[in-house]
This record gives C-alpha cells, structure tokens and sequence, in this order.
C-alpha cells in the first residue's frame, strides 16, 4: 500500500534540532507522589534512562508498578495534588519545569500518547472527523478543508480501510482494532518525535494485536519516531522494543537491550517473569513468584522485592541497592549482580 | 500465601508483621468511621435529634397549651416576657406550638419516605431482577407516576382523598413510591450482571434467596442515600400540603399550616410569623446535609 | 437535538393518558372519601346517596373514566364544586399569568442552575465549589412558600420596594412588569436552581474523570476546549433524566445521579 | 506455593478410572442464539454458539479457546444452565441436565445435577459479593445445599486451607484481599460442592503474570489431588495449551478444530488456529510473527458469512467455502477439523484452487 508520508511543514511547533549522539530524551530521577490518607503513595519512585532518536523502550510491569504513572509523568497529566520531582529533558527542555501552557503545547506535537482502552479513550459524541480535525487545527494553522484532508491521510496512514466512511463515523460505530488505530492517528497528528503507548494491545484480541504490532514497526520505520511501549507482557516487549526497562513498585530494577534481559537476566524479578510466564508449547510447571506486589504506600525498606524474592539476604533489608552497570547496555538493581 | 523466605531476618519479620492487612474490616463499619470523621453530619444529626427529642418531650419542655391560647397575649413579638418566641393570632405561645407541631410535621415527612421505600425497593429489586413482562409493567406504571410533578401528583392524590394526617402520608407514600423503584431498580440491575450472582444462581438458589442475601445488601446504598434525601424534600412537602389546606386539620400544631395562618399577620408581627418556615427549613436542610454526609460515608458517587 | 425534543413531546401524549388513568385507579384503590368536604356536618346517609347521583359518582369507574377523558376531549374539564365554577374557567383565568410566571422560573433557574454547577465541576473542591454547593443545598431545603413570605417581609413590609401582589401589563412598560416577577421568579426558581446546579456538577464531575479526557489533554488541547468536549457529554444526563414535561421537573425529587 | 494436604476432599470418593462409564460431560450440538432489538420495529438474532458438540472424560481438562465474540463464555454458561439452550443438549455422566418431556426430573434432581457442575470466574473482583466476607461467601453454596453451621464451618476452613489461604482470612472483605487472593477465595468457593466438573472461565485472565502462575499450578494441584474435571476457557493459548488434555477452538461460535493440545501446537490444521498460533507474541524469536497477521474484521455475529464463518478472512477461501457450512472431519485419528480444505483421514491440505496455490507458495 502505497501511502504519502506527511510532511512536518504543517506543524507550528518545531521541536529545535538534536545534536548529533544526544539523546532525545532524558529522564533523571523522576519521582510522583499523591496523598493518600495512609501518607504518600510514591507511584513512580527515582526512574533514569535515555531515548535515543527512532528507538523503541519497552517499559515492562504488572499492575501497580507504576509505568503508566510515569508516562503520565513526563506528559504532565498527572493531577495538580501530585508531588513531581526530577527532570524529563525533551530535545534539551524540561517538561516538568514548563508552565501548564506550554506543556500543553507540545503536548499532541513533539510528543504524543497512545492508551490502552481504545473503548473509552475516544469522546463517545463527536465523531472521529471532529475529533481528528480539531487536533490538526489545533497544532497547525490548517483551513477546516485541508485539516479534513490530513485527517484523511492520517486515516491511510493507519490503515483504516475505506477512510472517508470511517471519517464521518462515531466511535461506538467502529470495533476495538478499528478505534485503537484512530487513537494510534490522532498521536501521530504532527507527526511527533516521542510516542508514548500504554499497553495499547493489551485490550484487543491476539489477531487484532498482531497487526497493531505490525503497524508500530512500520510508523516508527517511515516517521522515525522514538517510542516508550507499556507493556505487562514480557513478550510482546521482546517484539516491539530494542531496549527493555523491567520495573518493580516505582523503581526501575533491570534495564538493557532484549537480549540482555531475556537471555542474560540478572535481576530475580525479571526471572521471576520469565519463569512464570507460560511459554508455548510449555508442559512444566511454571516457576510462580509467591506473594503480591507491595503496597506503593508503605514499601518495604530496602529492595521492594525482598518481600517476595527467594534469594533474599539481610542486606536486601537494609538499604536500597543502587542500579549496578552490568555491560554498557545491562544493568540491574540487586546487591547479587556483580559490576561487569 | 505463605512466602517461605530463607532470610528470615528480624527486618523482614518486623515488617511482614507490620504489613500484615488491618483488621478485617465491614463495610458498615468502615461507612461507620467514615461518618464519625465527618463533622458535617453530625452537626446535622445533632440538629435533628434535638428537634425529634424536643417534640416528643414537648409536654415536659413547656407548660403553655398548643390548642387553646389567651386572646390578651395575641401577637406578642420575639422576646416577650413568658413567650421567649412570641405568640400567634389567638395569643397561644409559639414556642410551644413549634416544639408540637414537630410531631406532626416529622411524621408527616418521614413515615411516607420510609413506607414507600419498602415499597419500591420490593417492586424495583423484583423488576431488575426478574425482568419478563410482569415487571415491565411495573416499571412503566413507575415511570409514568415519576413523569408527573410529585408536588402536584400529592396535592391530586391528597385532595381527592380529603384532609387528615393519614390521607397526606397515604398521598405522599404514593408519590414516593415511583422515584424509589426506579432507584432499586437501575440498582438492581447493575448488581444482577455482576459475576456473584451467577456465582449464587448457580448453587441452585431460588430467586427469593438470591434476592434476600445477594442482592439486597448491595442495593442498600444507594437506596438508603436517596430515601436519605427524599426525607429532606418530603418535610417540605408535607408543610406544603398543610400550607394550602390539604394536611392536618387545625388546630393541631403544624408548621405548614401555622405559616399558613400566620400569613395575615406579617405585618404586624413578621420574625413571628416566619418562624415556622424557619423550623421547616432547618428540619429540611438538616435532613439533607446528613444524606450527603451518608452518601460520603458510604461512598457512593452521586 | 430536535428530534430528541420531537420525540419526548411525542412521548408526553401517552404519558399524560397513562397517568391520568394510574390516578384515577389509585383514587379507587385508596381509602379516603372525596365527599366529605362537600356534606354538611349534620348529613344522613341519604343526602350522601343523593349526592353521589347527582355527581355521577354511582356509576362504575371505567365508565366515569371514559366520561371524563371524552369531556376533557371536548374542553370541558368539569364543575369545581369547592370553588363553585367550571374548572375550564379557572384554568382560563391563570393559565396566562402561571405560563409567564412558570416559563420565566424555569428559564431563570435551568440557566443559572447549569452556569453554577458546571462552575463548581470545573473547580471542584475550590472556594467556588463549596459556595455552589452550600447554596444548593440551602436551596434544596428552603420552603418556597416560606421564602415568599420572609421576601415578602424584608422587600415588601419593611423595605417597601415591591409590590406585595397583583401584577401590571407589559403597558405598564417592561420595568414595572418585571418588579411583579422579581419575587415569585425568585421563591419558584429557587429549588430549581438547586437541583439542577447538584445534578450538573455531577455530571461535569464525572464525566472529568472519563478516561477521554486524559485522551484530550494528552493531544494538548487547551482547557476550554476540553470543557467543551465534558460539557458536550455531561448534559445530556442533565436534560434526559428529567422528564418529557420538562417545564414541571422542579417539582421533583432530585434523581439519584449515581450511575 | 503450599504444598496440598494429602487428605482428598472428604465428600467424594475418588474417581478411579474411566471403565465403561460414559464422559462425564457430553455436549450435542448445542446451539444459542439472542434476541437484539435493532429498531423498535426489527428485531435480529446474535448466533452466539452454533451447533457446538464435544466430551470431557473424567478427570481430564478440555480447554476451549477463542477470541472475544467466538461464543466461549457462552457456551461455559449454556453448559451449566445459567442460560437456557435453544437446540441440542447437554449429558451430565449419560443424564441430560435439560429436563425432557418422557423423563421429567424434579427440582431435586436438577439441584443434585447442578451440584456437580461449578465455576470459577473470570473478574476477581465481580466475582465475589463485596457485601459478604470471605467465610460467607464460600459457605453460601453449603448453606444452601442445606449443610449444617459446624459442616459449613469445618468445610470452609479445609476450603481455605486447600487453596493456600489461612484460615483467618475468613473473616476478611473481598476488597482488603490482593487479585491473586480473590481468585483463590473464588476456587475454593466453587470447590465447596465437591462439584465432578470446574469450568473455568478465563480464570487467570484478570491477574498479573506472576500471579498468574500461582493459580495455575493450584488448578493442577487441585486437580491431581481430588479427580477433579476441568473445562478451562481462555483466550490464551498458552495458557490453555498448558493447562489442557483437549483443546476446542472456536471461531464465531462454531468448533473449527479439536484436538488434544500437543498436536494442535505440533501441526494446527485449520487456518483460523494457524493464524491464532502465529499472532501470539513469542519471547524465543524476537523477529515477529512468522505468518502474516489476520486481515480483515470479525464479521457481525448478526449476520455471519455464509457457508465457512471464517471465509471472509480465510487466506484460501474458495468458492465451496461460501456456499456449505464445513462439517468437523476427523482428518487423523482424534484430531478434527471443520474446514473444506482437509477431507477425512488426511491432515494434508488439498489444493483444489488456485487462490490456494498462490497463498501456498
């Protein structure tokens, strides 16, 4: 399928150019915190890494781990009794520092979000015409006629089939695949240089996932975009990323490419994953990891795995383990790795 | 889950007994120190014990009649030597007649409220449980009463049963009944699709002990958060339909109807004359800021 | 829209006909006796007879029904006989004043109602919020009635600045008509205004924690523009859980917003 | 993970074998179809299950599996009479559980039957009455079935004790639990019966994949320790292909292919299960599906294709596909298959189009 690949002269907001070998984006010791009446429930709790231009960070959790949290974070969604500390450099500005305004202007232009129920995730009353132009205008100085035109492209762009009809539809009118690849169009409004998606598969059927799959590869291919992927499921990260983040109540605990985390792993939790998860074909047992994850309220003191983890010692206890560099692309957050 | 940790250090200990899940707690109970946190609801439930107490104990509160006054002491203002509250038309003691008057108007506002939940939570529970053509028309019938104006539906029913207590809370119980259903009824059928009650159908359970055990303790909630603030609104109702002539028959102390008779005088005596309006006002407001402290406790959105 | 509005006035012809024959049913299941206020206090059994006969009341009850409705049919809504005069007469003589008086309480307190509770959603939990809210519910226990009367008190008996009662032409100029509106627009209002501005800030309050609007923030729209899209959303629950006889919802209980 | 008490559950005799008996769950051609009002003037019918036929033997576990709007959950409750059957039938032990005209049964009887079949659901957190604590809700079954207040409080304890809770946890709330937690409170419930027959419906769905794991090797361990029988639904085939003796797979409420499980994976045949088996994420080869994903949209259960259901996606669809419905052939022994591309006796595909020589090379 033959489709145009739109050009950024439309944006009004330019992210400014990137020196050559900086990151896109860097995220320093990013911490969200909200009251709760049991004290501060640390959701997102001292997250580092780096995103280079056009690479893909599968960001691995259960429930509660607190990857949607930290997208939410950087996009600054996150509500006005929430306590953010730390730095999310975008093309050399920092997100937190902006005032509301600004980050709602690129927010939808340099930087976009995919979520996970596309059931609900669209205005139930406006149709996806409205919807799409609206964000086209509001990122560009577009007439009302050719923001239908972009919308159209963006429509082809996803691989809607006949776009015209689907323009004039409301959301209840498409299926859960169907809508999900709008949302995936309304990110990519200006044609943005950092996706964000949280577990945009993990409501839609395996089939339906399959293709959403296939399309994330093939936009970051043609836009070049970089792209932080949440995901719950190990393998679907393998799939999607080049780089993996494992996280574990807040924290990042294991970080590196798809190899080192599936065949070098390091860190008991992420072995805890990959031994739990059912692999197919499998006819073992699998290795279950006992307990539930803490409460973000109240967190163990030292690793917040001890709790859970079969390899515990009293110094997992105590304090907690810095993030040990592995390999220049591996490391982990456990006293039992050692420095490579 | 037994987590069987090799490095049973004391650290570990002493946090896993700390993390050990608080006190099972019930969902009254928790509704319970939610309310007892709640400074709101209980000036209003304070406000509304005084006003229930001070009208049963009417007799021992004061010495004045409610019926018979003295025609010298008429129209006496707020502050009267004797008449702490002043008097009415016929020179019997406001005070008194307030703290009686309660009787009336607080039954007349409640009892309806609470016979028509019954009522309806019966008729609503049947018809989202139930469903089929019997509850249909239920719930048809229901909406066609709700589609009517409740204080003119009370004055049609009270004024073609003619005037006296029971006839208004007859009245009132009527129109109160349609409203209630179709709360327990879009209650009911958010319960049923929950998964428990398949859980319960498919112990071999009848539907009346589905009903009873299953169902019931989950409509609760919203049904007692809206009778809650029914009763706010039902007070004033009540004063209305005594206001135009429709309620107690005079001259037993009523609110509505003392602000009625009192409307000649509010320009001679016009803080007197107000003052039943006030009681109903208070008796009103209390009821409802203590629904929305009920509906806090409880936790149900609304 | 339009149809929307099409189709609840469409609805109000069957529900007026099945709630007039709801009412006449509960009026023969229920005890009570319509007859009384009309016997002397010295009647024998037989002046009730006679009475009963001579107001139809012995025939059975679907016949007096479909006697009634085809009078109203025709007009004639029958004889009062508490006011002695025919009921067409005295809807003649208000219906003008009570449609002016109901059309402008209900504009009045529908707009002031929304425009309040909407701003108390957006800002919920703000200094505007509790304003909004203590007022509704103040407005939500006051007796129209007793309202009437302390505005009557402190505008007519002691101030001296509105007429107590009677009413002027729009001859009279557009002023002079307003100052005999002022007072009972405000009592009659009142409660609407506070229901409708609860019931609003609900649904805006709600519809704020839908998952769309992260959607919307997140393509950056801009706050009014997200308001925009909740407004669109949060009204339809406003007008569609109040009935087809929309004008009369203030005289019902609250419904229970919960989902 | 807690190991099982070796005591069996004292309310049934172990099942021992399989000799002569007949399965314990016989499905005939059950079908379902629900009304839906299109207009107030047209009324549609959704077919939610269409000619379904399968058996699970004792203490086996047959899993079914599909995507969203393949009928699976339906024909979970179809089975244990939660919805009522339009067409076929469905034997418990050689008994039919629908009460027929020749041989009524009364109430009793079809209590007796129910008894033996129960559930384990899906949502942890639908699935148990938050009104209720834990105790309560796993007696209710026992109190209903009449056991006496010591039966039921011995029974809920081993009950506890059988799915790795403590026994204090029974004066707990649903909502002071972890997922992993409820769904344990929700087995032990549906054991309190001593049911023949667990049907699990995406039992493990809802949990965290560390969670998850848990639970499954509980299903198992309960399994081996009381006879259980399981019909396990999901729509993870890993999870299903692991847990299963047998899998069904159903497309659009129709069986395309059973077999048992090691052999669906080995050589699926049906190209629904091919498409299925190559749209699910794989952590051994980084590189993506092998096959080329599914095109196309499920069609609308209102008004499903013609002949194959699967026809309008089907990369070899002919022209017979559209015009007769594909009948389950049993193309090697106890593997079969509801396609026009397999004819009896053979797992090989024919080539009979050229449509299909094209998609083959």
């Amino acid at each position: 399928m033959a489709v145009h690949v739109p050009q950024r002269s439309t944006t009004t907001n330019v992210p400014p150019a990137l020196a050559p070998g900086e990151p896109l984006l860097k995220v320093r010791g990013l911490t969200t915190r909200f009251p709760t009446k049991s004290g501060w429930l640390t959701a997102v709790n001292q997250v580092s890494f780096d995103l280079a231009p056009g690479r893909v960070l599968g960001v691995l959790g259960e429930s509660g781990s607190g990857k949607s949290a930290m997208l939410r974070t950087i996009l600054g969604l996150q509500p006005p009794t929430a306590q953010i500390e730390g730095e999310v450099i975008l093309n050399g500005r920092d997100l937190v520092a902006m005032s509301p305004a600004e980050r709602s202007a690129i927010r939808g232009s340099w930087v976009s979000m995919v979520f996970q129920d596309p059931m609900t995730a669209l205005d139930p009353v406006f149709s996806v015409e409205q919807q799409l132009v609206e964000t086209i205008r509001r990122h560009s100085d577009l007439s009302k006629k050719d923001a239908v035109d972009r919308a159209m492209e963006l429509l082809t762009l996803v691989q809607i089939p006949s776009p015209e009809r689907r323009l004039k539809a409301y959301p209840f009118e498409l299926s859960g695949g169907m809508r999900q690849r709008v949302v995936i169009a309304l990110a990519l409004v200006s044609n943005p240089t950092l996706l964000l998606a949280d577990e945009p598969t993990t409501a839609l059927d395996v089939t339906v996932q399959a293709r959403v799959l296939d399309l994330f590869r093939d936009l970051k291919e043609r836009l070049g975009m970089a792209v932080i992927f949440v995901t719950h499921d190990l393998a679907v990260a393998a799939e999607i990323a080049d780089e993996i983040a494992v996280m574990y109540a807040g924290r990042i605990v294991e970080q590196g490419t798809v190899p080192d985390i599936v065949r070098s792993t390091a860190h008991p939790y992420t072995r805890g994953l990959l031994e739990a998860n059912v692999r197919p074909g499998q006819l073992t047992r699998p290795e279950a990891i006992p307990g539930a994850p803490p409460n973000l309220a109240k967190l163990p003191p030292g690793c917040s795995f001890a709790p859970r983890c079969s390899v515990a010692e009293d110094r997992c206890w105590e304090s907690l383990p810095d993030l040990v560099t592995l390999t220049n692309t591996h490391s982990a957050r456990c006293v039992r790795v050692a420095r490579g | 889950m037994t987590t069987l940790n090799p490095a049973a250090s004391s650290i570990a200990a002493r946090w896993r007994e700390a993390d050990a899940p608080a006190a099972p707690e019930s969902y009254l109970q928790a509704a319970r120190r939610r309310f007892m946190k709640h400074r709101v609801g209980q000036v209003a439930f304070g406000v509304l014990a005084l006003l229930v107490l001070s009208a049963i104990f009417a007799p021992i509160l004061t010495t004045y009649d409610p019926i018979v006054g003295t025609p010298a002491d008429r129209l006496k203002g707020i502050g009267s030597a004797g008449h702490f509250l002043g008097t009415d038309e016929q020179g019997r003691d406001m005070l008194t007649r307030l703290l009686y008057g309660g009787r009336l108007s607080l039954i007349a506002g409640i009892v309806p409220v609470l016979i028509a939940t019954v009522i309806g939570t019966a008729l609503g529970s049947f018809s989202g449980y139930v469903k089929g053509w019997v509850a249909a028309l239920i719930m048809r019938a229901m909406d066609m009463l709700y589609a009517f104006p409740t204080v003119l539906l009370a004055i049609a029913v009270s004024a073609s049963l003619g005037p006296g207590l029971t006839n208004v809370i007859i009245a009132m119980t009527v129109v109160y009944i349609a409203p209630l259903a179709r709360v327990a009824e879009s209650a009911t059928r958010r319960v049923v699709v929950a998964e428990y009650i398949e859980a319960a159908r498919l112990t071999g359970a009848g539907t009346p002990k589905i009903l009873l055990t299953q169902v019931l303790a989950n409509i609760f909630s919203p049904i007692f958060v809206y009778a809650s603030g029914l009763v706010g609104l039902s007070i004033v109702i009540a004063a209305s339909l005594s206001f135009l002539g429709l309620g107690v028959k005079p001259p037993a102390p009523e609110w509505g109807f003392m602000l009625n008779s009192l409307r000649g005088t509010i320009y001679v005596n016009p803080w007197v004359a107000a003052l039943p309006g006030f009681f109903i006002f208070l008796t009103s407001i209390s009821f409802n800021m203590l629904a929305d402290a009920i509906r806090d406790s409880l936790d149900v959105r609304g | 829209m339009a149809m929307v509005i099409l189709r609840r006035l469409g609805m109000a012809i069957p529900t007026l006909l099945g709630v007039s024959l709801l009412i006449w049913l509960l009026l023969s299941i229920l005890p009570g006796d319509p007859l009384v206020g009309l016997l002397p206090q010295d009647a024998t059994p037989q002046d009730r007879v006679d009475l009963e006969i001579a107001m139809g009341l012995d025939r059975p009850l679907p016949v007096r029904y479909v006697a009634w409705m085809g009078d109203v049919l025709r007009g004639d809504f029958g004889y009062s006989p508490f006011r002695r005069r025919d009921v067409s007469e005295l809807i003649a003589t208000a219906w003008k004043n009570t449609a002016v008086l109901a059309a402008v309480s209900a504009g009045f307190g529908l707009s002031i109602g929304l425009l309040a509770g909407t701003v108390a959603g957006v800002y919920r939990g703000r200094w505007i919020d509790r304003v909004v809210t203590s007022f509704s519910i103040v407005g939500l226990s006051v007796p129209s009635f007793w309202i009437a009367i302390l505005l009557l008190i402190v505008f007519s008996a002691e101030l001296k600045i509105l007429p107590a009662g009677g009413r002027a032409d729009f001859s009279d100029g557009l002023f002079n008509y307003a100052k005999y509106l002022v007072m009972p627009v405000f009592a009659g209002s009142l409660i609407t205004i506070a229901i409708t501005a609860r019931v609003a800030r609900a649904s805006i309050v709600e519809t704020y924690q839908a998952e769309f609007v992260e959607l919307l923030r997140a393509k950056g729209l801009r706050e009014w523009q997200v308001l925009l899209h909740v407004g669109k959303n949060a009204i339809s629950p406003v007008l569609t859980t109040r009935s087809p006889l929309g004008i009369w919802q203030w005289c019902r209980p609250p419904r229970c917003s919960s989902p | 993970m807690t190991t099982l008490s070796v005591e069996t559950d004292p309310l049934v005799a172990v099942v021992d074998g399989d000799a002569g008996r007949p399965p314990l769950l016989e499905v005939r051609n059950v079908s379902k179809s629900f009304p839906v009002r299109l207009s107030p003037f047209k009324k549609g019918y959704v077919s939610a299950v269409d000619g379904l036929s399968f058996t699970v033997k004792h203490g086996t576990t047959v899993g079914i599996v599909g995507e969203s709007g393949c009928g699976k959950s339906t024909a979970a409750r179809l089975i244990l009479g939660l919805i009522d059957i339009d067409n076929g039938d469905v034997l418990f032990e050689g008994r039919n559980v629908k009460a027929q005209r020749e041989s009524p049964q009364t109430p009793d009887d079809r209590r007796e039957l129910r008894r033996n079949m129960q559930m384990v659901f899906q949502d942890p957190h639908s699935a148990l009455n938050p009104r209720a604590s834990i105790g309560e809700i796993i007696s209710f079954p026992m109190k209903v079935h009449g056991f006496s207040k010591e039966e039921q409080q011995e029974r809920t304890q081993w009950l506890l004790e059988q799915v790795g809770l403590h026994a204090n946890h029974a004066s707990y709330y649903p909502h002071q639990m972890s997922g992993g937690q409820r769904q344990r409170v929700n087995i032990a419930r549906a054991l309190a019966l001593s049911p023949r027959l667990v049907v699990c419906d995406e039992a493990v769905s809802a949990l965290d994949k560390s969670v998850q794991a848990q639970v499954l090797n509980l299903l198992k361990d309960l399994q081996a320790e009381l006879g259980l029988t399981y019909l396990f639904i999901s729509h993870d085939l890993n999870v299903v292909q692991y847990m299963s003796d047998e899998v069904l797979v159903m497309y659009l409420g129709q069986a395309v292919e059973m077999t048992d499980s090691a052999r669906l994976y080995a050589k699926p045949l049906h190209p629904y299960t091919q498409a299925l088996l190559a749209s699910t994420p794989r952590l051994d080869d980084a590189d993506g599906p092998v096959a080329p994903p599914l095109e196309g949209e499920l069609p609308s259960p209102l008004d499903p294709p013609s002949g194959c259901r699967f026809r309008t996606r089907c990369p070899y669809a002919m022209e017979v596909c559209a015009q007769e419905r594909p009948l389950l052939v049993e193309a090697a022994d106890g593997h079969r298959v509801a396609c026009h591309l397999y004819v009896e006796g053979s797992v090989e595909m024919r080539a009979t189009s050229p449509a299909l020589a094209v998609s083959a090379s």
